[in-house]
């Protein structure tokens, strides 16, 4: 046990990575081994979040200074080779990935898994993707991190294919890549100017930088800002996001609900590093809240416009990316804590809701929609998987309408802020630390803005939800009960109880994210920990052969 | 065994490349390199159903002497063709060749030598047939052409692979 | 007196295969048909390579060698393949 | 040799940019290509311009000054293939929204004034 | 490269030459001939007497100064002249099809 | 402990009622009527200590660090909304227990109507200002679900939305309320809000504060302009109306009101903003209720005007009015709740709760019309009834009022108007339904229902009768209490007495009772012409106007939204790129960068030529990537060639040999799916559109501004002196003695950033698996199937299955054949002697990988799929699991020497004749990089090639219809 606990940081990056290897080497037709393999990675991915999260909170095994996690690859010192870094924050984004991540994929394997090849390799390797990008120390890995969940999210996007989803993905992939070029031309520029990659090192340099080589890291840092925000879907570089999100398949439109948020995390952690030199316009400077008002009111906008259930859950991604942003935009750590708990809180939600809208739909009518689907998704050339559209009809569990309806009220009570569940937890916790900034200097305009903004997208979500939820579930008059099937219901059931075990909670977890806000607004700790770590000499549990380096 | 012997002449020439490659006559060198030289050319047959047989290493050399001068023979009339540009009285044109040379490798060695010169290019060949199609840059002399080609070339080729 | 001779020489013979790569590149934007510009993709490819050797022996370098030898082994592969395309409508048939 | 390699840059990139503001399909691949090149170029660039210093050492003599900056080499041999990657990907992301919508629009239909 | 003795130097350098001229000439005549067939023939004369030069040249150079025979330039050669024929014959074989079709065959749809 | 009680066991039945199957009607009655009368019973049991203590409280953490707890807090103003609220309740599920029909899933009804009582119960109960607006929103929820209870009816559903897009925005302005006062005050907790009365007054955000809190409790009292929702809510089934919809939810507003009355009053905002919206209410809903034609319509608008009342009371600042206002919450809770029960057994006995057809029901349902006047006569205001207590205080109040002119006169008519056109629409609603010749169109015929469905009716008459009889008995002592909690000591001097002696109040009570039967009488003539119609006002439908709006929004904002983004990709990628540069010029407008000492390197003229060769031919693969596809690819290509040589000219020689094996794979990558691309003809030379015209101008401008854009980006950073300190050094000088490499970029990548190469082969990999996946649903365009393949290139119209015994290909590709085959094992030695290499000199897993792939591609061309394939070579998806497998093996393997992933460890083998063979766990890696390499560039490719296949087989199957198998 010990002997995993040293290398506790690396392994959510390497256990989806081998296991997909493996799974690789059985054939697409060994479904069954393939979702026991899938299983038990998810499982232990899940294991790991949650030793992270104890780690960083300073209980249980492995004990590290400050609470941080520093792991550096190949043994190499901190500037010069590459570190993976688990503190507070990064254990958070872990451990709501591997939840989400779980359910969607439980969800998925009812149905979804087979309608395409390599479903649970590439699933694996987006949460790979994630779970690097979160731990990530270094800006060329950050970058090599999103490439990979990257292109596994194109793959799984692409996943069942079809007219729309292609045409969806082909925009998706098209702006992705573009903001890929951004990436790499930022990244270059800021190692042109200070000759360093790596995170930390890169805010104590940053500090040296002075006249025109800080006039050219400022372009340089916007640039990589410009490419966070379009993954975290700022307006007006997030048009591709509705389309995408509603034309994807149901797991993967809900694995993507944290899609939008890694750019996010990126933002924040770099600013937060960056912070002692002075956070550039991009990270928590000062375009960061007038992008995320504008992103806010697009995405109100938006759901008030859509009619459809999954483009108004699409735009409810982009309110959640604006409020954040926002929310992250206003000066000091205030709003940080409370915006971590609004992100864990609409990341559930909002894949509670994908998964369940998928399941709605086949309500509707079944005998078109559900065939429909079917044809689209299974239609294979293949004869191993041609004849699965049979199976794919689960139990017809009791109740159903009844969870699907409950389900549905108690995400779009989540989506709005309504209480009593952790959407208005969150929703007020912002609030009252954005009216709290109003002391601290923070321009009373913007406090207001934002307390409006975020009032007015709560009304809007009433709207759009209440018309959505209406159409749904009241109107039809012939709604046909769905055949669900068991592991279609738990994961949306594991969802909203972790929402509720948020509400019921919210005083230990708020507690939680603050102190990670305040970790953050304290960069040192940080950069000591990183720069500080000595190269690792763990205790051998076997005498190893030959001597190493 | 039989594989193994039929397997020698590339291995051989894979051997060569690879200390050519790596510049260096060592000792482990040349055991990496017949390992992998030994292993290579007893899996490429998987890809490669027809083997060559060559024989006759004298009449390979002086073909090379041959088609070496020939080479630059030619480079200095189609130079000569370029420079002139538009004043020169040039007749490009195709020119049927009857072969008698089958071996699939053969041909392949005279497609690379016709090609490799300047002033002719390889333009078809009917297997049927057996006649070889060649494009040329100056024309004005067709039966030499042929004559070259078969007596130069053909003979030599035939007896190295037949 | 020799490395003067040769810089002089290494100079000439890499502006000559640049103004080679030039009259190549001319003849792939001017055309006319698609065989002309494989052909003159061709012919950059080997007025490149020779360009590498050259750099290699002016530097006295071996790693130009290797990009060279590449280009030998490898430069036919995009041609070849345009021109079976050309030919055939594909590149790999069935 | 540094203006003409930031001209250089500068041409590719602007043919990329052109092409990735065209309407079809092909036209944005190209311009993911010429950006590509223009973006590699861009980050090699960022080590300054060497002729002549491979960073190839000599064991004896491993002075940072007299090699090339080896790290945006590593950083560019990256790029390039993960570049190569999503090229191949949108290549077949094109042609399945081709095969399905019968036009190479980016848009997966014509837009007609 | 001092140490090379000029007796060397003078032909590596007249080679060098040479390459350069024959090699330009070569491609000179992709733009100076007429049609395409003619140009077909042109840039072998880079491929073959400017790449022998060079490889002449630089083996004749590596070889003095290393005190040993270097020969791998050779192999170039050796790749380029198995792997002429494969584009020279396909793009011959694609040019004469078009021919055939007539000056009025529709553009290709490339 | 027992407040817990209170509040959990409506919550629990809740819970229990949503288990119930759906036929369990009378178990579903028991619940919601034993939880409500425990919940009655064990707030009645706490009345002592609310008596002598005056609160109660109870305090659970639940956010500490935000202020929020879940406090409970009952004092006497709570108490009696709690025994309003349980006895209610309990006599609403006896009532819905006979008003229910066997149809509806009964258990559902009551879970939803348990959990109403709930957060009713929560509501007043709160001891913190946000758990009050929880349960405040909860009751909106369950409203939402209640009144939507009928949902396959579209009133129903409008009518649920409505509510609750109404309530619900109140419920958020009543949020920002609650935050500006906890920021004011800084707690959240009730008592001590209600002890910063001052502060809040005072602070300069009160005026907004009000406006907010007026918001939620206006919405939720249905109070002018917000008034509409609760005649739509009204196709609630009846018994949701006599309990949410007049006795308790809609209270909750003024409940609030009269709650923060201590706080918020004595200001002229308060006065103007409240009083205002009361008076409205009062003379609007009076005037439409008379008019109205559903007799739930009547007494929805009636409580409209009588909210309005007691809105108007509270907005008075008088702490008289404030009695008076509670007082007629009692009351009105209890006669309109008995009304509503009345019009509900109406209209659950004759199917029809429309006026104009009901009359004559006295005779055919005597009882129900008895308890149904009494109770109307309560509301009219009739002497002995409590109605009329409060309505005299009402009037008292409004006589005392001081001030203006206008509120000095206009206030007492006004009371004397509402009283007038209560006392008309009363009489209509009794004389219309109950009197006149019996009906004879009814749907059913009419008759008393059960004993047990009148009983809660008859208790709420009975207690209108007993308070309007003897208000000094029955309600003192608990008026007092209340009015202790809110007004603490200050609680006026006030006297409960039906007689009060002649007075004007009684004056204006008697005009008004005169008035109102006269306007009673003068308006049945409009009544009979246009039955239902609000005379004047009619076009102020507030339900049109509302949906109108709604409908407005959506239309709008997809307007907007359409105006504020596009689904077209050139315009997004052109903002993107606008984006991109204008904030990277926003830093570097001051200036003082270009750079002053430059650095250069001399320059070559043949670099120059190479350069002005690549860009020309780059903008020509620009200029042709219209029509020339195969043209402006091989243009790229010859920008790559001078990328290349750049590299190999500048110092990067790995640089080089990858961007020339990636050059030729993306080359035939391209060219396989050029074939699938649609034929492009240049179109006819005409005048191009000016909008076209000007796109394209625009574009070339963004497009020539990016790219100076970058030039002088790379230019200025080109000439700038390294950074002093760079990374890199670290690298050049550590390369040979820690990673064992002379090459210092391969070293770099199997060892000092391992991981990201690591990273970067799983990206390949991914790609290459997601290329596999979506081809194997690859779609050929229709028009490559309908056209004969002859036009395309001379491809055989029909598919010849290929001889896979024959040693070589027939025809052109014979000679080529012999040679590429001959090229596979050199090019493998080469591809291996690159990665053998790569850590000492230029080379390393990803050239050689390429160059291994390039020569398997090549067997590919000249061979065809299924020649190759025949043949036992290579399985491109294992050779990708194992890359990673190996990469990831040789990754771990240090660990069990007590180092990180990807340490590397030599382990030097002392073997015979060779010497000491040095094995890194480097190299091991490199070879893992190889074979992913390998195995995602040949399955990529493979992956493409192999839809000609499937083409081929669907040109087969068109061809011969009967031959449908599917191919090997």
């Amino acid at each position: 046990m010990r002997f995993w606990l040293q290398h506790l940081p690396v392994l959510p990056v390497l256990i989806p990575l081998l296991t997909s290897a493996l799974m690789l080497l059985t054939r697409d037709s060994q479904r069954r081994l393939r979702v026991i393999l899938g299983a038990g990675a998810l499982g232990l991915m899940a294991l790991t979040a949650l030793m992270l999260v104890r780690a960083t909170q300073g209980i249980g095994a492995p004990r590290w200074p400050d609470d941080i996690g520093v792991y550096l690859l190949g043994n190499w010192p901190a500037p010069f080779g590459i570190v993976l870094v688990a503190d507070r924050l990064s254990a958070l984004m872990l451990g709501l990935t591997a939840v989400l991540g779980l359910c969607a994929w439980i969800y998925a394997t009812a149905r979804w898994d087979r309608a395409g090849s390599h479903f649970h390799p590439l699933f694996l390797l987006i949460m790979m993707g994630l779970n690097g990008a979160f731990l990530a120390g270094d800006l060329f890995n950050l970058f090599v991190f999103f490439e990979i969940l990257l292109t596994a999210s194109y793959g799984l996007m692409l996943h069942g294919s079809g007219k729309r989803r292609v045409g969806a993905a082909l925009h998706y992939i098209a702006v992705n890549l573009i903001a890929s070029f951004l990436l790499l031309v930022a990244i270059a520029l800021i190692y042109g100017l200070t000759g360093t990659l790596n995170l930390a090192d890169l805010a104590v340099r940053a500090l040296a930088l002075r006249g025109a080589d800080r006039q050219l890291f400022d372009s340089a840092a916007a640039i990589l800002g410009v490419a966070f925000l379009i993954k975290a879907a700022a307006w007006p570089l997030n048009f591709w996001l509705p389309n995408t999100y509603s034309e994807a398949s149901a797991p993967v439109a809900a694995l993507f609900a944290i899609m939008t948020k890694v750019g996010i995390y990126a933002l924040l952690r770099i600013g937060s590093l960056l912070l002692p030199a002075g956070a550039p316009a991009a990270f928590g400077g000062a375009w960061m809240f007038p992008a995320g008002i504008a992103t806010l009111a697009f995405g109100t906008l938006g759901m008030l416009a859509s009619t459809q259930a999954r483009r108004i859950a699409a735009y409810a991604i982009i309110t959640s990316s604006g409020t954040l942003f926002a929310a992250l935009g206003m000066p000091g750590a205030t709003l940080t804590g409370p915006a971590l708990y609004y992100l864990l809180s609409s990341v559930l939600a909002l894949g509670a809701l994908f998964l369940l809208l998928e399941l709605t739909e086949r309500s509707q009518s079944f005998g078109a929609n559900m065939l429909a689907i079917t044809q689209e998704a299974f239609e294979n050339d293949d004869p191993d998987a041609a004849d699965l559209s049979g199976q794919a009809v689960g139990v017809p569990l009791p109740a159903t309408m009844a969870f699907l309806g409950l389900s549905f009220f108690a995400c779009a009570l989540l989506i709005i802020g309504l209480p009593p569940l952790s959407g208005f937890v969150a929703k007020f916790s912002l609030l009252s630390a954005a009216l709290r900034t109003a002391e601290y200097g923070a321009p009373t305009v913007n406090v207001w803005l934002l307390v409006g903004a975020m009032l007015f997208s709560g009304v809007a979500g009433l709207i759009a939800l209440g018309r959505c939820g209406v159409r749904l579930f009241w109107v039809p008059e012939d709604l046909h009960v769905p055949a669900l099937r068991l592991n279609e219901a738990i994961p949306i059931l594991v969802l909203l109880s972790a929402c509720v075990l948020l509400t019921a909670r919210a005083g230990s977890v708020m507690a939680y994210l603050e102190d990670t806000a305040w970790y953050l607004d304290q960069p040192d700790r940080y950069i000591e920990a990183v720069l500080g770590q000595d190269q690792h000499d763990f205790p051998a549990p076997a005498p190893g052969s030959g001597g190493p380096r | 065994m039989k594989r193994l012997f039929r397997a020698l002449p590339l291995a051989c020439l894979l051997l060569i490349l690879w200390l050519v490659l790596n510049d260096s006559l060592s000792a482990d060198h040349l055991i990496l390199g017949t390992a992998i030289a030994l292993t290579l050319a007893l899996l490429t047959p998987i890809l490669r159903p027809v083997r060559a047989r060559l024989s006759h290493p004298l009449t390979a050399m002086r073909l090379a002497g041959h088609v070496a001068a020939d080479i630059a023979r030619s480079n200095r009339d189609v130079g000569r063709i370029i420079l002139r540009g538009r004043r020169a009285d040039t007749r490009p044109g195709l020119l049927d060749i009857p072969l008698r040379i089958r071996d699939p490798h053969g041909l392949a060695a005279l497609a690379c030598i016709i090609t490799f010169t300047p002033g002719t290019v390889w333009a078809g060949h009917d297997p049927v047939s057996n006649v070889l199609t060649l494009h040329v840059l100056d024309l004005s002399n067709p039966d030499g052409l042929t004559r070259m080609i078969q007596d130069r070339y053909e003979r030599p080729l035939m007896e190295i692979f037949e | 007196m020799s490395a003067t001779i040769l810089y002089w020489a290494g100079g000439f013979a890499l502006l000559c295969f640049s103004l080679g790569l030039g009259c190549a590149a001319i003849r792939l934007i001017r055309g006319p048909g698609a065989e002309d510009r494989v052909l003159a993709l061709d012919t950059l490819y080997i007025n490149g390579m020779l360009i590498l050797l050259v750099l290699g022996l002016r530097f006295e370098a071996g790693l130009y060698f290797d990009v060279a030898l590449l280009i030998a082994l490898f430069g036919f592969v995009g041609s070849s393949a345009l021109a079976k395309f050309l030919l055939r409508g594909e590149v790999i048939e069935p | 040799m540094e203006w003409i390699l930031a001209l250089a840059i500068g041409v590719l990139a602007g043919s990329g940019v052109w092409l990735l503001l065209r309407p079809r399909t092909f036209q944005f691949i190209m311009g993911l290509a010429l950006l590509g090149y223009a973006v590699n170029l861009f980050i090699f660039a960022m080590g300054r311009l060497r002729v002549d210093a491979p960073p190839v050492i000599d064991p004896a003599w491993a002075d940072p000054a007299s090699y090339a900056d080896p790290l945006p080499q590593a950083l560019v041999l990256t790029a390039i293939v993960i570049g190569f990657a999503t090229t191949a990907l949108f290549l077949v992301v094109l042609l399945a929204s081709r095969g399905m919508s019968d036009t190479d629009h980016v848009d997966g239909e014509e837009h007609r004034a | 490269m001092t140490d090379l003795p000029l007796w060397a130097a003078v032909p590596a350098a007249l080679l060098l030459v040479l390459a350069g001229l024959v090699t330009l000439i070569g491609s000179l005549g992709l733009l100076r001939l007429r049609s395409f067939r003619e140009r077909m023939h042109a840039p072998t004369m880079g491929m073959t007497m400017g790449t022998f030069c060079v490889a002449l040249a630089a083996t004749l150079i590596a070889s003095l100064l290393q005190h040993r025979p270097i020969v791998h330039e050779w192999l170039i050669c050796l790749f380029l002249f198995m792997t002429a024929p494969v584009t020279a014959i396909l793009l011959m074989q694609s040019a004469r099809r078009r021919q055939r079709g007539g000056p009025d065959t529709p553009a290709k749809a490339e | 402990m027992l407040l817990t009680l209170i509040l959990a066991i409506p919550f629990a039945g809740s819970l229990c009622a949503s288990l119930l199957p759906a036929t369990a009607r009378r178990a579903g009655a028991w619940l919601a009527g034993g939880s409500a009368l425990t919940c009655l019973v064990l707030t009645l049991w706490l009345t002592p200590e609310i008596a002598t203590s005056g609160i109660i409280k109870l305090r659970l953490p639940w956010i500490p660090t935000l202020g929020v707890d879940l406090t409970l807090r009952m004092d006497g103003y709570a108490w009696l909304f709690s025994v309003i609220i349980s006895a209610m309740g309990a006599l609403i599920a006896l009532y819905a227990h006979y008003y229910l029909s066997a149809q509806d899933p009964v258990p559902r009804f009551f879970a939803f109507l348990l959990s109403f009582m709930g957060a009713m119960l929560g509501v007043v109960l709160a001891g913190n200002l946000i758990q009050l607006l929880v349960f405040w929103e909860l009751t909106s929820l369950s409203s939402f679900m209640l009144i939507g209870y009928w949902h396959h009816r579209m009133d129903a559903r409008r009518g649920a939305r409505m509510a609750l897009i109404v309530t619900g925005t109140g419920g958020f302005c009543l949020l920002a309320s609650m935050l500006i006062i906890g920021h004011i005050v800084g707690s959240y907790d009730l008592d001590a809000v209600l002890a910063a009365a001052t502060a809040i007054r005072g602070h300069r955000w009160y005026p907004i504060l009000l406006v907010l809190l007026a918001l939620g409790a206006l919405t939720k009292s249905a109070q002018f302009p917000f008034h509409f929702w609760l005649p739509n809510a009204m196709a609630a089934p009846t018994p949701v109306s006599a309990y949410l919809h007049s006795a308790t939810m809609v209270k909750a507003g003024v409940f609030l009101l009269a709650r923060f009355w201590p706080i918020f009053s004595g200001t002229d905002w308060w006065t103007w903003i409240i009083g205002g919206a009361g008076l409205c209410s009062l003379l609007l809903g009076a005037y439409a209720a008379t008019f109205q034609r559903d007799m739930k319509g009547v007494l929805a608008y009636s409580t409209i005007s009588h909210l309005g009342l007691i809105t108007l009371l509270l907005g008075m600042n008088s702490r008289l009015a404030l009695v008076a206002a509670v007082f007629h919450i009692i009351n009105h809770a209890t006669f309109k709740a008995s009304l509503f029960m009345a019009a509900g057994i109406v209209d659950h006995e004759s199917g029809t709760r429309d006026l104009t057809r009901l009359s004559g029901l006295r005779t055919l349902m005597p009882l129900t019309a008895t308890l149904a006047m009494v109770s109307a006569a309560a509301m009219a205001g009739v002497p002995l009834l409590n109605g009329f207590i409060s309505k005299e205080m009402f009037f008292a109040e409004t006589v005392f009022v001081t001030g203006h002119w206008a509120s000095r006169w206009g206030l007492p008519l006004a009371a004397v108007v509402a009283g007038a056109l209560s006392v008309a629409y009363s009489l209509r609603f009794i004389l219309q339904v109950f009197f006149g010749p019996p009906a004879t169109d009814l749907p059913r015929t009419p008759h008393d229902p059960p004993r047990m469905m009148l009983i809660p009716c008859a208790v709420l008459v009975l207690f209108c009768l007993a308070v309007g009889i003897l208000p000094g008995l029955f309600l003192q002592p608990v008026l007092t209490m209340v009015m202790r909690a809110l007004l603490g000591n200050n609680v006026p001097a006030y006297d409960l007495q039906v007689w009060h002696g002649l007075n004007l109040p009684l004056l204006m009570s008697l005009a008004a009772m005169i008035a109102g039967i006269g306007l009673y009488l003068g308006l049945r003539a409009h009544d009979r012409r246009v039955p239902g119609q609000v005379p004047l006002i009619y076009r102020l439908d507030g339900r049109q106007t509302f949906e109108t709006l709604l409908e407005a929004i959506d239309a709008g904002s997809a307007r907007l939204l359409s105006w504020l983004q596009t689904q077209r990709l050139q315009p997004q990628v052109f903002l993107l790129v606008l984006a991109t540069g204008s904030v990277t010029l926003l830093p570097l407008l001051p200036g003082g960068w270009w750079p002053r000492v430059t650095l250069t390197t001399p320059a070559q003229w043949s670099f120059g030529l190479i350069w002005l060769a690549g860009g020309a031919c780059a903008l020509a693969a620009a200029y042709q990537a219209k029509y020339h596809r195969a043209a402006s690819l091989m243009l790229a290509g010859a920008a790559g060639l001078a990328t290349c040589l750049t590299f190999a000219w500048l110092s990067a020689p790995d640089l080089a040999l990858t961007q020339l094996t990636v050059e030729v794979v993306t080359t035939v990558l391209i060219l396989l799916g050029l074939r699938w691309l649609p034929p492009r003809i240049e179109e006819f030379p005409g005048p191009t559109p000016g909008t076209t015209r000007w796109r394209r101008r625009r574009d070339f401008l963004a497009a020539a501004s990016t790219g100076a854009l970058m030039a002088v980006l790379a230019y200025v950073m080109m000439t700038r002196p390294p950074a002093h300190d760079s990374i890199a050094a670290y690298f050049v000088q550590q390369a040979w003695p820690l990673g064992g490499g002379a090459n210092v970029v391969n070293v770099i990548l199997v060892d000092f950033r391992a991981f990201d190469t690591f990273g970067e082969i799983t990206v390949l990999g991914v790609v290459a698996l997601s290329v596999y996946a979506l081809l194997r649903r690859f779609r050929p365009p229709a028009e490559t199937i309908a056209a004969p393949l002859r036009h395309r290139g001379g491809m055989p119209a029909t598919f010849e299955e290929p001889d896979l015994q024959a040693p070589l290909p027939d025809g052109t590709l014979r000679v080529p054949a012999v040679l590429v085959r001959l090229l596979l094992p050199v090019s493998t030695l080469i591809s291996l002697y690159f990665l053998l290499r790569g850590h000492n000199l230029p080379g390393g897993g990803f050239i050689g990988g390429l160059i291994m792939a390039t020569g398997i591609i090549l067997q590919y061309m000249v061979g065809g799929i299924l020649w190759v394939e025949a043949r036992p070579l290579i399985r491109p998806q294992a050779w990708i699991a194992l890359g990673l497998l190996v990469a990831g093996a040789a990754a771990m393997a240090v660990w069990w020497a007590g180092k990180p992933l990807l340490a590397s460890h030599t382990l030097d083998l002392a073997l015979p004749l060779v010497g000491t063979l040095h094995l890194s766990s480097a190299l091991l890696f490199d070879v893992g990089v190889y074979m992913l390499v390998v195995g995602a560039t040949i399955l990529m490719i493979i992956a493409l090639a192999h839809q000609s296949l499937r083409l081929h087989r669907k040109l087969v199957e068109a061809a011969t219809p009967a031959l449908t198998e599917r191919g090997p």
